[in-house]
């Protein structure tokens, strides 16, 4: 029987705790250690809105075959948190264990008979260990680290190495951490049978890869893209961009002999002025963003129209998170897809790209900023709080020193120098791009910047024909972007006539899921969609296939509307496979969805 | 390399600037605003300034919100680029264009219906952050693009003959500046040429943020219902249209008086104010004193002209952020990049 | 062959024109002559967006047919207008005439044989006859009244019956201006053939009629729906709107006592304070609205989204121009319907109601404020320019004193005081629509509303099931919105098996040419959408038709894309029909698209 | 009629108000807040100076925008209404429900985030309008919600220390309020509930817009990297979420001292700020005065406390708006609908 129940490099364990305790680094240090130790693994972190004294939870998952989707059963929940202790309690699949801090004792109605309860008296250990309040309250979260440590036999020189970078200037800090991960591994190596069987074993399937979180590999991406103006105003879950946008350039921006910034970041009065002062910068020759979530994403539409309009270039990242209104900002959704596709009153339409994971937050926070001045017009990185906020494992980033930015059509001082004359809005090239120039260069380039209507020579106009000449191109223009985004990615399965659709932060999930389905004999293709407009090979995916599913993180089915909208799609072939309570998707949810429609289709 | 607009072909009779350039060369198109509107006045001032500053042109950007104030960009130097941006959000497009290229002059152009009513926030903190740039509020105390609504700064028709200064407090342009940190702050009145210009001239000097008040009569709507020679009057309510459809023609108002001296001006529609000059000894380098001495002459109706506060010490936008000297949009992609080897070593840290 | 040209009561005729020059007087008295004589006329006003000095066009069209759309065929112009003289002069119908100012001489090269041109020195007579500027300048304008009036044979005592009802205390105007009159009308008897062939005829057509502007007769429905609170910012063409409400209020809205005010008006400092008074005075038991234009929504979006969420009553008077961004102001279009649709971040839907006239304006300003009390979330009444700002020719609206309004689910005190506990927002009655309780009036009522997550009782949450429960409420409630929103006008015709879908203002075209049409043997069924969510009735008719036109005003065909997201049609059944100039549509543009069709279907 | 909150069950010995209620009466639900932070303190000065004024909990609304500040209307009167709106927006909502009833008592509770920097518009126009409510700023100096960045008021932790008042010069709430006309200015500390009590009670009896702004600092925030205290300060950049994970227990500040005195007070991280309370012979009527003394003090770093201006005189926003005594939402529809014979008379204008 023990061998059955033998679960290595295959759990999910689970943090419950109470927010501004700490528990962060120890929970990063736990999910670090796994790392490091060359097992593929995910931390999930479920924060409230608030800053001190509420529930907040950590999700580890260790996955040998690699799967990095969230899981929603737990083997192993430490209970740290008193308030939610029997809801935590509850959550533990059958046969899985519970540890909690037996300081203080449970009440029997609090128990389970098929589950592994086990009791450390963290608090009690960490204050005969530790001095003052801070520290106890700190090492207390080190110490279930330790208790994990001999459960799942951690390898403790991996933890001691990552001990020593965290804290390389602070070695008192060092010998503190680990005198607690001693207190809690001593502690269940005395008192339990160490290891479990569900456990975690050294392997090497970590090797060439990161954890890192898509905020950080986005801001990665302006630093690289050679953007030197940042816009903002703070709103989770987006903050942490700019943060690492300013930590990046403080480092590697900074002029050699003068000390002062190859860079400037504003922290604008709110999200209105931030996306005026993106455009522009954009305007004058700067290449300029701006992080938001949805509420933002609403205060900009009238000047994300603007720019539409007037043709000005701008990077937009919409890190997204459940709405409507102010929803739950500290909980993940796809919701803003229509909301940013059609932004902006009249009619407006605007490009937008879908990283699936945070080296794709890399690789199209640089394609943004060369989109924006190619296309001439403000372009969207739907990112989510999945993605933005959470470590996720990837491929190290990769860069070619020859990479040079497209910046687009923008005519040299010496190009005006021998024109004739300038007309900005004219299509001379036939692709719905006209040609721009940037202000202070040249008296030949000068012209009006205007949200209101202007003829292909850039001059105010309330003519009916002129008006209508430059809308059409704008509409040809879109038409010439679908060439430019990134295509689709498209894993077939051979014999496979239905298929699924789906998008960014699903990515995972469904490739789990598909692997399942693919066991129980349901054989999908699957088109993961990465920029709007769509291109050509969308529209022969959707042909090809008579029943797709659309997953998506909203509960409009925003992805299956604007496929509608925008291919030539029966819309009854696509079937909405919708998740929406504000936490990351997970595979179970997408095989319940599909196997459970084509059992019924056995069925009838 | 820089490049030079070549002067328009004009009879060699005109003065011209250092440059070489003629006034002409400092014009832009044709005004379409109404005859006699006080902007078109402030237009003419600021291409005698510029022209006597001898800058080039193209060096120049120009950018507005919306209203009839926000069109006149269009109106003085054609040769230079022009952002007309959305209402009372020309503030935060300011900021970035100045983030992206420290080394242009920009000239924004308001009207207090964009600056004070939809557009205070970006006003305000445009101050704060001590942006370098010229900031004219073409001051009527109406909406004149949406046909006369009153705004938020004092209507200077009706108040002056109601008196109501505390039925809604207005919101005064220059009190605001000075409690906002603005590091130079002035008011003139449109038809004060001899005024406007050295003030236009120094506030471009300026390295900061350098507000300048002008108040700048509509011809069309400080001609209210409750003026006895309004249009309106003649009608009883019966086609919104007709109210606002006649403009009758009007000729500008100049006024031209000494510093320290008072003036009285009447308006179109028979209203008056009065306009004081600070007078030469006026030391406009307090804060609170100015604001103190505006708030006791406003109290007697009085508006107080000339360069009220100015700070030449305060570090401005790119000294606060310690941009680099060169503008940014000119930083080669090379110093800009990390590059590949950087990157391996970032990404280290994320094992 | 004269009598062939005889043209009577079916004309257009158009006046070029400078603004500010006080036209406007002059072409509504000319019009409201017309429909005084009984002759159903249209009058549309083409004016600059600035306030002095620019080009302005005034279209008059008479139609004994009753015919009140736009007509792109002009009989007679008047051209006023020095600088848009020639395009004016080849506007004109062959055979057809232009009049202008004699005074000066035009140059021969501005000629044309196929049409009459009659000059009228209106400035010089005007000049000898009055003395002081104003009047010379205005007395122009009244004098090609009076020359129309000889060439028309309009009836001179209607005239005067109008310029005594307009300047009612001022005899000495009245003078004036039929001295003006008369130096026209003799002049043109004096030298032309008088009247022409083109030429009115007294009839019997108006009585029971008015001729009013949408944007008054939907400012007449806030104040008979009983609204109190009026928050604007101004923007054409919105404004009017709020003007009329406070005439209306100033005259019909006064305490008999104290004089004092029974409505409180707010200039705010932008929209986004305009619909958050909304909000304020909707949440405290007010009915309140706000009058606005495409820019406007944009900027409301944020607080819009929050209404949804919170569900909140709230109006919202949408008068769309010509978008994107400040686009053209003064001219129309029916660009915000998928702004408006899906405003804000996030899942969110709304409620639109699509007045197609000024009786429209009127009765749906009054069932918008039901639904939107009803319901629980803003409404929008979408109308365009050319409805809210030009003189339409309606029957009288008609009021039923025992009509109240319906003040939806809100508990009483009383009914509270009986309640053991209140729950903000349960689903009690299976509808989606929940009870609300106003401020102020019982301790047991109070609640918090906020745009963040909250449950079914009102209170914040950040749990998964909770947070989808309240979702979940608020998609059905949007289902029952349907049967509650008024239905669609359909127009059948025997044995067809296509059909036009349209909406607002396209209607007097799309109606017009559905007679031309049938004339020509394209026999088509017609389906006026008035609001969104559409209920059976629209999904009906399109299961009916093979082929659906989609006539609309913007370029993107948004009434396209609602129907194709928000009904079970087959997208490839919707053909496009796309007006997106600014112009009003008319009829010959219709035709032109769909016959144009017919005859290719034939040849193909 | 009128229904009356049934008082708590609570213990006996309790004090009550006029109305029987006992102060539980005025509590609402448990504070998420951080321990020890500033916004608590404000809250129960809040439910104190209510119980004393003895107005049924349900008469009040409670309005607020969004941050830590703007959570507190939960934590005080759970049987008033509460309006949590979007950010920086609480004042429309505010006018909106005032000119819907103005028979309630509003209490409006922003921060500096959200007053000053995206909400700084609504604001200074609710002023403008001298709408009748209590408008609390919670001002910290940091977006304390969004984890610490620095606000537009100024950061009292840092500020402090480095006194570099006039970089980008903190927005003061105090100072706007009076150029934009405010009728009642005020300010306090959040640990001075002695004064604070007495200041709401003041602000809510006052007929038009109350300001009081209450420095309350943030535990957790104005623990600044540059605080040798901070927790930061241990940790090389390395995982963002590490940095403002721990929020290191804290007891609330307190201050207690005389009017005319001042008095240092230490924050969490061991910088200082100087509270200087005005004497009682302090005139609070003069706008210019009361701007004067306060620009003077801060450039001292003193920040004054007390009632600064209160101008009793002037009309609230529904005088102005010449509003009906009856409460607009109370009005039976009968007296709305000019009725059908009017509408005949209304449309013949339109013949
Ligand atoms: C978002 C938005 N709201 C409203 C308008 C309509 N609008 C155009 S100009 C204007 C006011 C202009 O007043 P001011 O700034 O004083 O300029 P002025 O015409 O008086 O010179 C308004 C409300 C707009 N263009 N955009
Ligand atoms: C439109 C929008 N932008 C940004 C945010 C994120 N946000 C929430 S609270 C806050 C700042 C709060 O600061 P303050 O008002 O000073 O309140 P405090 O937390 O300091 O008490 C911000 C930026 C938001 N909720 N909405
Ligand atoms: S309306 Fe007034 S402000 Fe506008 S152009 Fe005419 S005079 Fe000038
Ligand atoms: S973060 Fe600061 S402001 Fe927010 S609750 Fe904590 S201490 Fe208070
Ligand atoms: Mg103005
Ligand atoms: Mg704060």
């Amino acid at each position: 029987m023990q061998q059955a129940q033998d679960r290595v490099n295959d759990f999910c364990l689970k943090v419950a705790n109470v927010n501004g305790t700490g528990s962060a680094s120890a929970n990063s240090l736990l999910m670090k250690s796994l790392f490091r130790m060359g097992i593929p693994v995910t931390g999930k972190n479920y924060f409230p809105s608030n800053i001190q004294g509420l529930p907040t939870w950590y999700e580890i998952r260790a996955s040998g075959d690699g799967h990095l989707a969230r899981t929603a059963t737990v083997d192993i929940m430490i209970a740290m948190n008193v308030q939610t202790y029997a809801q935590d309690l509850a959550e533990v699949r059958p046969g899985g264990y519970l540890i909690y801090d037996s300081t203080w004792p449970r009440a029997d109605s609090l128990k389970r008979d098929d589950i592994t309860i086990l009791g450390v008296p963290l608090a009690k250990l960490c204050n005969t260990a530790f001095e003052n309040v801070r520290a106890r309250i700190l090492m207390k979260n080190v110490a279930y680290v330790g208790v994990l440590a001999a459960l799942l036999d951690l390898d403790l020189t991996v933890i001691r190495g990552l001990l020593e970078e965290t804290f390389a200037n602070k070695a008192h800090l060092v010998e503190a951490n680990l005198q607690a991960i001693e207190l809690g591994a001593a502690y269940a190596r005395e008192h339990f049978a160490c290891p479990l069987p569900v456990r975690a074993r050294t392997m090497d399937a970590t090797r060439g890869h990161i954890m890192i979180d898509g905020n950080t590999a986005a801001a990665l991406g302006c630093v690289y893209a050679g953007a030197t103006v940042g816009a903002w105003y703070p709103i989770t879950p987006s903050t942490s961009l700019m943060d690492a946008f300013k930590a990046f350039c403080q480092r590697y921006r900074l002029d050699e002999q003068t000390g002062r910034r190859k860079f400037c970041i504003v922290q604008a009065e709110d999200e209105l002025a931030a996306i005026g002062i993106v455009l522009g910068a954009g305007w004058n020759g700067a290449r300029a963003f701006t992080p938001t979530s949805g509420p933002g994403i609403s205060l900009m539409s009238e000047f994300i129209g603007f720019g539409y309009y007037a043709e000005l270039p701008a990077v937009i990242f919409d890190v997204q998170r459940a709405g409507p209104s102010t929803g739950m900002p500290t909980r993940t959704q796809q919701c803003d897809i229509l909301a940013c596709a059609y932004a902006s009153h009249g009619d407006t339409r605007h490009v937008l790209l879908f990283p699936a994971n945070p080296q794709e937050c890399f690789e199209f926070a640089v394609a943004a900023f060369d989109l924006a001045e190619r296309l001439q017009t403000p372009v969207f990185v739907l990112s989510d709080l999945d993605i933005g906020m959470n470590d996720w494992m990837c491929p190290e980033f990769a860069w070619d020193d020859s990479r040079r930015p497209d910046r687009g059509k923008v005519l040299s001082a010496e190009a005006l120098e021998g024109m004739p004359a300038f007309h900005r809005y004219r299509d001379v090239d036939g692709d719905g791009i006209a040609w721009r120039t940037l202000p202070g260069m040249h008296p030949k380039g000068a012209y009006f910047v205007r949200g209101s209507g202007h003829n292909q020579h850039g001059a105010y106009t309330e003519d009916a024909a002129e008006y209508r000449q430059v809308l059409d191109r704008l509409a040809r223009k879109f038409r010439t972007a679908a060439d430019l985004v990134p295509g689709p990615v498209v894993q077939s399965a051979p014999g496979a006539r239905a298929g699924i659709v789906s998008v960014g932060s699903c990515d995972e999930a469904v490739r789990e899921a598909l692997g399942v389905l693919a066991a129980r004999g349901v054989v999908l293709d699957y088109l993961r969609v990465r920029a709007f407009p769509f291109n050509g090979a969308v529209q022969e995916f959707l042909d090809a296939h008579d029943e797709i599913f659309v997953v998506e993180q909203n509960r409009d089915a925003q992805l299956r509307s604007l496929l509608t909208l925008e291919t030539n799609v029966d819309k009854r072939r696509l079937v909405p496979v919708l998740h929406y309570d504000g936490l990351p998707l997970h595979a179970d949810f997408i095989v319940q969805a599909i196997a459970g429609r084509f059992d019924r289709g056995k069925a009838a | 390399m820089s490049f030079i607009a070549k002067p328009k072909v004009s009879h060699p009779g005109l003065p011209r600037n250092a440059l070489g350039l003629s006034r002409r060369d400092y014009e832009g198109s044709m005004s379409t605003l109404c005859a006699g509107c006080g902007h078109d006045s402030i237009t003419a001032a600021l291409v005698q300034a510029c022209f006597e500053l001898a800058i080039p042109p193209h060096r120049f950007a120009k950018l507005s919100g919306i209203g009839c104030s926000s069109k006149t960009p269009a109106y003085f130097m054609g040769t230079a680029h022009g952002f007309n941006s959305v209402h009372g959000r020309m503030p935060s497009v300011a900021t970035g264009a100045n983030a992206a290229n420290r080394d242009l002059y920009y000239i924004g152009i308001s009207g207090d219906g964009d600056s004070l009513s939809i557009g205070l926030g970006q006003f305000a903190h445009a101050m704060r952050r001590n942006l370098n740039m010229l900031y004219v509020i073409e001051n009527n105390g109406v909406y004149g693009l949406t046909k006369g609504q009153f705004s938020a700064s004092a209507d200077i028709g009706t108040k002056a003959k109601k008196g109501e200064i505390n039925d809604q407090p207005p919101i005064d342009p220059v009190l605001v500046g000075l409690s906002m940190g603005a590091t130079f702050v002035a008011r003139s009145f449109s038809g004060d040429k001899a005024q406007l210009v050295p003030l236009v001239k120094a506030g471009l000097k300026h390295r900061g943020f350098a507000l300048l008040d002008v108040l700048s009569p509509c011809v069309t709507f400080n001609d209210h219902e409750d003026s006895t020679k309004s249009y309106a009057f003649t009608r009883q309510f019966y086609h919104p249209a007709v109210h606002t459809d006649f403009v009758p023609p009007a000729g500008r108002i100049v006024a031209d008086y000494e510093s320290g001296g008072a003036t009285r001006v009447t308006l179109h529609d028979g209203s008056q104010i009065v306009l004081r000059k600070v007078s030469g000894d006026y030391e406009p380098t307090s804060r609170k004193d100015a604001f103190t001495f505006i708030q006791t002459k406003l109290k007697q109706r009085e508006y107080v002209t000339g360069l009220l506060y100015i700070d030449e010490a305060s570090r401005d936008f790119h000294d606060i952020s310690g941009t680099i000297e060169q503008p940014l949009n000119e930083l080669p992609y090379e110093t800009l990049s990390p590059g590949a080897k950087k990157l391996a070593e970032i990404l280290r840290r994320y094992r």
